[in-house]
């Protein structure tokens, strides 16, 4: 059975429908990755599954329980983390309050240490700025702890929508290996991306998203070398 | 001499303006709306208590505490039913549908108790200190307020520092959305937010018609834009700047009244309070925000 | 004469010395690139060069003036017109009305004359139009005139903001990231534009792109930046070649 | 170009319903057909919508909450009745008597919000709120000590009592602080309420479309970027808040002259009655002109009409406030709505970009 | 006290169906305006029921010269506008005579309308000068000026006092009104005014420095012209402040005792002059208030009593004139006006009281002490 299940899932904004109907399964331990143009419904489908818009018509199932109707800090504490667009860090918030808030869901204090541990040593520009408001980061610290944000809720599965957006080459491949060690550690993974050949060299499986549609899906290996996919989005 | 008192009656009318203020801005610092309605459930905790006490003969502690419930529960349900289908909507929506609640509460208190004044008896029973010859008096209630905002500052403060809810809080009032994203139910810590407001308006209702106990459905209104003109003083948002707030504004407001003009004191009291936003345009203690550009 | 001359540029917030003594020379019509690691300081000198932040020192020299301290719109009058990183635009105007607030300032007319309707008002409402229009076009937006600047695509709203900043008529353009979030292919039309752009208006452009395929692809002469200074500067390929580079920035 | 069309249909359509209402009531009028309360509420009609109308310059446009609007109102109203009883028995006939008032009342209001706004636009979001509600509690409270006396002598003034005026036999009180101004010539008409909303309303369309128009909304959108582009940010600003401070003079003089006492107290010149004006304009839409002017109307005769229900009537506004605004703005609510409009829009073809 | 919502039985007939004045040619439509809701509600609802109870008696006992009363009561906010929306109401419900308005400020305004309309009024307890400016018009009350005139001519007559403070609530026209006159006729009296504070309605809370202030100054007499809500806080921060001045109020002063929960020792000695005490022996009065109280739950205070009045006035005046409801408004007005000045009426406000062309009644006030918990006519 698949981790996390999509099925026919419909959202509208007003009487605008950005997806118009799509499924896909994500089973454990794989790396997923959703790749589309500019508004192709991506961000959509990733705040649909984890309940923080309501999907007029369709299905999700996490663990084989139906989370349609299930509010996103329900989710969330079933063991779904979701590092958002635009990363979304609390900004008059410090990074370590920041930190704390990932761990929300979690009680046991010493666990919790730990696991702060283990994510300032991945990211160790983290701890040297534990103490600073999280809005005065630069783009690329941002991006660093709402991965880390998101660690620290010991998820399951982590949805990311594009961690990689506006950070520096070098950074960016530090992110990529970061996804794979993630991915290693045994955590399941949906990764939304516009830089689709990074995405696909490290993911199992993937989709291509067009206006609301799933219009390719397969193997990453196969997508990458496809031509509709490299034509349209790896640029070659 | 004189100025002492004045003093003294500043800092024990400032009291009272701090208590309530302290619920302002705690809604206002989570919820990050204007709840006009704060002083009317504030009138609203007076009447349950003095409906307890004086007519129904039972011990104030005992009117206090139900006072408390009453407004914890009245708090939460106007939450409810008013603010949260407006959740996404404007802010100018809530305020305005904030000022119909008032209304509202303003015309129910009037409709079961009359538009009669009546006379609240005082809750507290400790005596008045008398200083200097009995030249100097400081009222049991003016004690009691003072003390009773301080260990609610310090209870909300440690609350909102070092509590689970108190983080959840921050970070609901900061992005919601990201707040879900972290596990955090935002409907109960909004609910949780107005009940604390609540009771502490219900607090705040009791003492200050202890203070000054003449009470009508009208009793809340002027306290209550008093109340978030020292939230804002102070800082709105903020939690020991709404206490410093309020009692600033008391003082202001008696030392106007001693030494300018009587009449005059409410027109000083909001020149201040622009002089000090122009200086400090987030208020006393208010977090400076700097956009990000 | 460079068009810009920027030396010993300097700001601190709090403890953090945010750009350091930074310095930039940029040619009339140059295609100029700004790159370096994410909290370089990259933003931080555009805010420091369009007047958003006060240098604590340095000064800025543009097209012989000097334009240190001025601001934010004195240094739009003087010519420097920008985008930014994280999108601004007048969200609920039309694109159209986005771009005619661009054109504020060369085309007049008085409040009074607008509140009037005195034949000025037409006469100059329709020369902004055709203006706005014909900027429009180049940016192929012409078709979205009438929408709502918010609900057009995250793409289209980054051409907008060039739009916008190419309505004020500047001598330099200064985009923040025009790449981030688009596709490779969106990519590729974004930089024949930022060509265009350059050919047709004589522009000189400065950019901050962490996109090394639009960097390598139209940037003539780069400047690093790291920790808040000038790693090393010189023209694109040299620059990218550079170990220092390699390691602070690109890697591999 | 067709949106220049769509605006300028729109915009004809609420000159229409203004002038329509006008034509309408006059011949209801002749008719007998009008009660003498609404007859009564004509001329308060027309000040709230002109209020509404002003505000919404300043909430829906420059984007910048104002609880202080009764404040200008308030001034205009003084000034504007003072201007009135002093040049009662000099400047005839009445009707240029009143027009200079209104020119009074304005300017008096004008130089007030510019006064006001060149602190006060410094600041931000709620923090400028509480500045303008504020202002707007000062104008009220120095008002309220003001006396002021005429007699051969000239002019006197007080802040304590009529009596400290020291006014010869025969003096005349004029202002009389917290009786405020009495004796006021009753010039306003219905008329000249709709003339003036008429006027407000063609100053106030025509600015929003307008490069000023523009400008202010830019800098409602994104200070940043509009100072970017070289907008002067504290001269729109100014310039809107005192236009919206100006209108809302000119209702103040258009009330003053339509009762014959003028007082300042927290009920019509205080944040009570600021309040009231939002509620019209954040009812009617905020940034909606047309909405303002029905949501005036509407919230104006509501409380009439449900004379007839005597203790519940407040009680029964409040909660048609309340259920108004959720349904408006909440999330379900706006969903019915646009349902409903989808559905009386089902066959038109719907038009790109909104 | 539940004044407020029990008493709907006056104000039942439909103002809006009811507007065509042929229907009503049989009866008298007397219309009347008042607050009954915000922070003034107090007032509008003792002149709602006093004039109910007065309108009942007379139907009761065969009407006005054979034809019955209708009565239809509007709120009016203690708002000038809103006074004229509720006149304007009550003349599309066929109102022939209005008592109104309660209070002074909105009672400015509409008398410039029954003026225009040349409609009969008399209002119960408009005090300002301009309630009454026209000929149309008459009051029940005493006006502000005497009032402040009487009482500091009592203070002085019987030596009440050396060093006088007073405090008065300058947002106030009636209070500012009865403060003006005191204060000139003060000058003539053999007593010093030391101290005068003023409040407003925006801080109406705390006294403490008002308070503080007179008995810094010495004052062994403090004068309080206004209503007894105020009054409540003010007698409990002297308390507080240990001040035991000669307190002396006003009318405004009349309910203080009904305060609910009130301490009445507070109020000890306070003396006002009043034109009516509830617990007077007068038959008239006792009358009045055992149905006051039995119908309204509460002690009736000089509102509800001057309320009270005024309709029997009205009846007098209709009487004496040989009014029938068939007349015009114009034409009862005429009438009525003339009239007036023959009236002389006894009732529960005063005995013996006629009026002048000036609409000012001519009545003696009463001097009311509070002792032992009780108003005491002096
Ligand atoms: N809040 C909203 N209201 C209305 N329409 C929206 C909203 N959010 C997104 N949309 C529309 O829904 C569609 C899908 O948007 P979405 O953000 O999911 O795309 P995306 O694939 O994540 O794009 P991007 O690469 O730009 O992040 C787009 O057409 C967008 O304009
Ligand atoms: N207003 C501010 N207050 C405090 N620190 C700031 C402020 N603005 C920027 N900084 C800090 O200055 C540094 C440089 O920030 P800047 O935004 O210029 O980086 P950048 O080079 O544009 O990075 P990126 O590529 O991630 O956008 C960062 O460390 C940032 O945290
Ligand atoms: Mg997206
Ligand atoms: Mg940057």
């Amino acid at each position: 059975m698949a981790m996390l299940e999509v099925k026919d899932i419909q959202v509208y904004y007003g009487m605008i429908q950005a997806i118009k109907g799509i499924s896909f399964e994500v089973n454990e331990g794989e790396v997923i990755a959703l790749i589309g143009a500019n508004g192709a419904g991506k961000t959509t489908t990733l705040q649909t599954i984890t309940g923080l818009i309501a999907p007029k018509h369709g299905e999700i199932l996490f663990e084989g329980q139906d989370i349609t109707k299930v509010p996103a800090h329900k989710i969330v504490s079933m063991g779904m983390a979701h590092v958002p667009e635009g990363r979304r860090v609390f900004a008059q918030l410090s990074v370590l309050d920041n930190l704390k808030l990932g761990a929300f869901t979690r009680k046991d204090k010493e666990e919790i240490e730990e696991t702060l541990l283990r994510v300032y040593k991945r990211f160790p520009r983290l701890e040297e700025r534990k103490n600073q408001m999280a809005g005065t980061l630069s783009g690329g610290e941002q991006q660093m702890l709402a991965m880390g944000r998101a660690l620290m809720s010991h998820p399951k599965i982590i949805l990311m929508d594009e961690p990689s957006m506006g950070l520096s080459p070098i950074f960016v491949n530090e992110i990529f290996d970061i996804i794979r060690e993630v991915s290693e550690s045994g955590t399941t993974v949906l990764l939304v991306e516009q830089n689709a050949k990074k995405a696909l060299s490290i993911a199992d499986r993937g989709y291509v998203l067009e206006t609301g549609n799933i219009v390719l899906e397969g193997d990453a290996k196969m997508l990458l070398d496809n031509d509709q996919v490299k034509k349209a989005y790896l640029g070659e | 001499m004189g100025f002492i008192s004045y003093l003294v009656n500043g800092i024990s009318l400032g009291s009272v303006y701090a208590l309530i203020a302290l619920g302002y801005t705690m809604v206002y610092g989570i919820a990050k709306m204007l709840n006009f309605a704060h002083g009317d459930v504030i009138m609203i905790g007076a009447y349950v208590a003095f409906t307890a006490v004086s007519g129904m003969g039972m011990p104030p502690v005992v009117g206090v505490l139900l006072s408390v419930v009453a407004c914890t529960v009245l708090g939460v349900l106007i939450e409810r039913i008013a603010y949260k289908p407006l959740r996404k909507a404007s802010k100018l929506a809530v305020l305005i549908t904030a000022i119909g609640v008032s209304y509202f509460l303003q015309n129910v208190a009037l409709l079961i108790y009359g538009a009669n004044t009546k006379s609240f008896t005082s809750v507290v029973t400790i005596p008045a200190l008398k200083l200097m010859d009995d030249k100097l008096v400081i009222s049991g209630e003016t004690i009691v307020t003072v003390v009773a905002c301080l260990i609610i500052m310090a209870g909300l403060m440690t609350f909102m520092k070092y509590s689970k809810s108190g983080r959840a809080m921050l970070a609901v009032s900061e992005d919601s959305g990201a707040a879900q994203l972290m596990g955090v139910n935002v409907n109960a810590t909004i609910a949780l937010t107005f009940a604390i407001g609540s009771a502490l308006a219900a607090i705040a209702g009791v003492l200050m018609c202890s203070s000054y106990p003449a009470l009508t459905p009208y009793t809340g209104s002027m306290p209550g834009i008093k109340a978030f003109v020292a939230a804002v003083f102070g800082g709105i948002g903020s939690i020991p700047g709404a206490f410093i707030g309020g009692i600033l504004l008391g003082v202001i407001e008696i030392l106007s009244k001693a030494y300018i003009s009587s009449q005059l004191a409410d027109a000083i009291v909001f020149a201040v309070l622009i002089v000090v936003l122009l200086v400090k345009p987030t208020g006393l203690l208010g977090k400076q925000i700097q956009e990000k550009v | 004469m460079a068009l810009l001359e920027v030396k010993n540029l300097g700001i601190s917030f709090g403890g953090l010395r945010a750009v350091d003594d930074f310095h930039l020379e940029i040619e009339q019509g140059q295609l100029y690139g700004l790159i370096g690691p994410n909290g370089a300081g990259k933003t931080t000198v555009f805010n420091l060069l369009t007047g958003v932040y006060e240098p604590t020192d340095g000064y800025i020299m543009l097209d012989g003036e000097n334009i240190t301290g001025k601001k934010t719109i004195e240094i739009n009058k003087h010519g420097i017109a920008r985008t930014f990183q994280n999108i601004r635009l007048f969200n609920d105007l039309t694109v159209l009305d986005n771009v005619k607030v661009g054109l504020h300032n060369h085309h007049k007319y008085s409040t009074l004359t607008g509140i009037l309707r005195l034949p000025r008002y037409y006469k100059v409402e329709k020369e902004m139009n055709e203006r706005a229009m014909e900027l429009l076009k180049v940016f192929d937006l012409d078709k979205e005139a009438d929408y709502k600047a918010s609900n057009l695509p995250y793409g289209k709203q980054r051409k907008l903001e060039i739009a916008r900043a190419l309505a004020t008529d500047p001598k330099l353009l200064l985009l923040d990231e025009p790449a981030a979030g688009m596709n490779p292919n969106e990519t590729l039309e974004l930089m024949k534009t930022i060509r265009f752009v350059r050919d047709e208006f004589h522009m000189t452009i400065l950019l901050i792109e962490h996109d090394m395929k639009l960097v390598s692809g139209i940037c003539e002469k780069l400047t690093v930046l790291n920790f808040g200074q000038v790693l090393t500067e010189g023209p694109t390929a040299e620059v990218l070649k550079d170990p220092k580079v390699i390691t602070a920035y690109l890697g591999e | 170009m067709k949106k220049i069309n769509k605006q300028l249909r729109s915009n004809l359509i609420t000159y229409g319903i203004v002038v329509a209402a006008y034509i309408i009531v006059t011949l209801c009028m002749q008719a007998g057909m009008i009660s003498s309360l609404l007859q009564g509420l004509l001329v308060p009609l027309c000040v709230y919508v002109i209020l509404a109308i002003s505000l919404n310059l300043t909430v829906g446009i420059l984007g910048e909450l104002s609880l202080g609007h009764a404040g200008f109102m308030c001034a205009g109203a003084f000034s504007g009745a003072l201007f009135s009883k002093i040049t009662a028995d000099i400047i005839q006939p009445a009707g240029l008597r009143f027009f200079l008032a209104l020119l009074v009342g304005t300017a008096v209001a004008a130089l007030f919000g510019f006064l006001i706004g060149i602190p006060v636009l410094r600041l931000k979001g709620d923090y400028l709120a509480i500045v303008t509600l504020a202002f707007g509690e000062i104008i009220k409270n120095v008002v309220n000590v003001v006396f002021l006396g005429r007699d051969s002598a000239g002019f006197h003034v007080s802040t304590k009592d009529s009596m400290s005026l020291g006014l010869e036999p025969g003096g005349q009180v004029l202002i009389k602080g917290p009786q405020g101004i009495t004796g006021t010539p009753n010039d306003s008409t219905f008329l000249i309420g709709i003339i003036l909303i008429l006027v407000t309303l063609f100053i106030v369309i025509n600015l929003i479309n307008s490069r000023t128009g523009r400008a202010i909304m830019a800098i409602r959108d994104n200070r940043i970027a509009a100072e970017s582009v070289g907008i002067d940010i504290t001269k729109y600003k100014l310039l809107a808040f005192s236009v919206s401070a100006a209108l809302a003079g000119t209702a103040g003089v258009l009330y003053a002259h339509n009762l014959s006492t003028l007082i300042a107290l927290p009920k019509n010149f205080g944040y009570n009655m600021s309040i009231m004006i939002l509620v019209f304009v954040v009812l009617g839409g905020i940034g909606n002109i047309r909405g303002s002017i029905i949501a005036a109307v509407v919230l104006t005769l509501l409380p009439e009409f449900l004379r007839s229900l005597n203790d519940y009537r407040m009680l029964i506004y409040a909660v048609v406030l309340i259920a108004t605004m959720i349904f408006t703005s909440s999330q379900g609510g706006q969903e019915i709505q646009e349902r409903v409009k989808a559905f009386f829009k089902r066959g038109k073809k719907a038009e790109e970009g909104k | 006290a539940c004044g407020g919502s029990k008493d709907t039985a006056g104000t039942t007939t439909d103002s809006t169906a009811a507007s065509s004045d042929a229907a009503g040619s049989d009866t008298f439509k007397i219309g009347a305006t008042g607050p009954i809701t915000g922070g003034a509600a107090i007032y509008g609802n003792a002149v709602k029921n006093g004039i109910q109870i007065a309108v009942d008696e007379i139907n009761e006992a065969g009407g006005i010269g054979g034809y019955q009363i209708d009565y239809n009561f509007q709120d009016d906010e203690h708002d000038a506008e809103k006074a004229v929306n509720a006149y304007n109401n009550l003349k599309d419900w066929g109102m022939q005579v209005l008592i109104g308005t309660t209070t002074s400020a909105p009672c400015i305004a509409v008398v410039e309308k029954t003026h225009a309309d040349n409609m009969f009024q008399i209002t119960p307890s408009g005090t300002a000068v301009e309630c009454v400016q026209y000929d149309n018009a008459y009051r029940m009350c005493f006006s502000d000026p005497t009032q402040g005139t009487e009482s500091a001519k009592y203070i002085g007559e019987n030596g009440m006092a050396q060093k006088v403070a007073v405090i008065y609530d300058s947002s106030d026209v009636y209070s500012t009104g009865i403060y003006e006159a005191f204060a000139a006729e003060a000058a003539n009296q053999p007593f010093e005014i030391v101290s005068v504070e003023a409040f407003t309605a925006d801080a109406k809370t705390d006294f403490s420095v008002q308070v503080q202030k007179s008995k810094d100054a010495g004052a062994d007499l403090l004068f309080m012209p206004f209503y007894y809500t105020e009054a409540s806080l003010v007698l409990a921060e002297c308390n507080k402040q240990g001040y035991e001045p000669t307190f002396f109020g006003c009318d405004g002063m009349d309910g203080i005792l009904g305060v609910e929960n009130f301490d009445t020792a507070l109020a000890e000695g306070l003396t006002f002059l009043a034109p009516f005490v509830a617990k007077s022996e007068d038959e008239q009065v006792q009358n009045f208030v055992s149905k006051y109280e039995a119908d309204y739950g509460e002690t009736p205070n000089q509102f509800a009593a001057d309320a009270y009045d005024c309709v029997y006035v009205v009846k007098a005046a209709i009487e004496a004139a040989g009014a029938t409801p068939d007349m015009s408004v114009s034409d009862l007005c005429d009438a009525m006006k003339e009239a007036m000045t023959s009236v002389s009426y006894s009732g529960i406000t005063g005995k013996d009281i006629t009026w002048g062309e000036d609409g000012e009644p001519n009545k003696a006030p009463l001097v009311v002490k509070v002792v032992d918990g009780e108003y005491t006519e002096l």
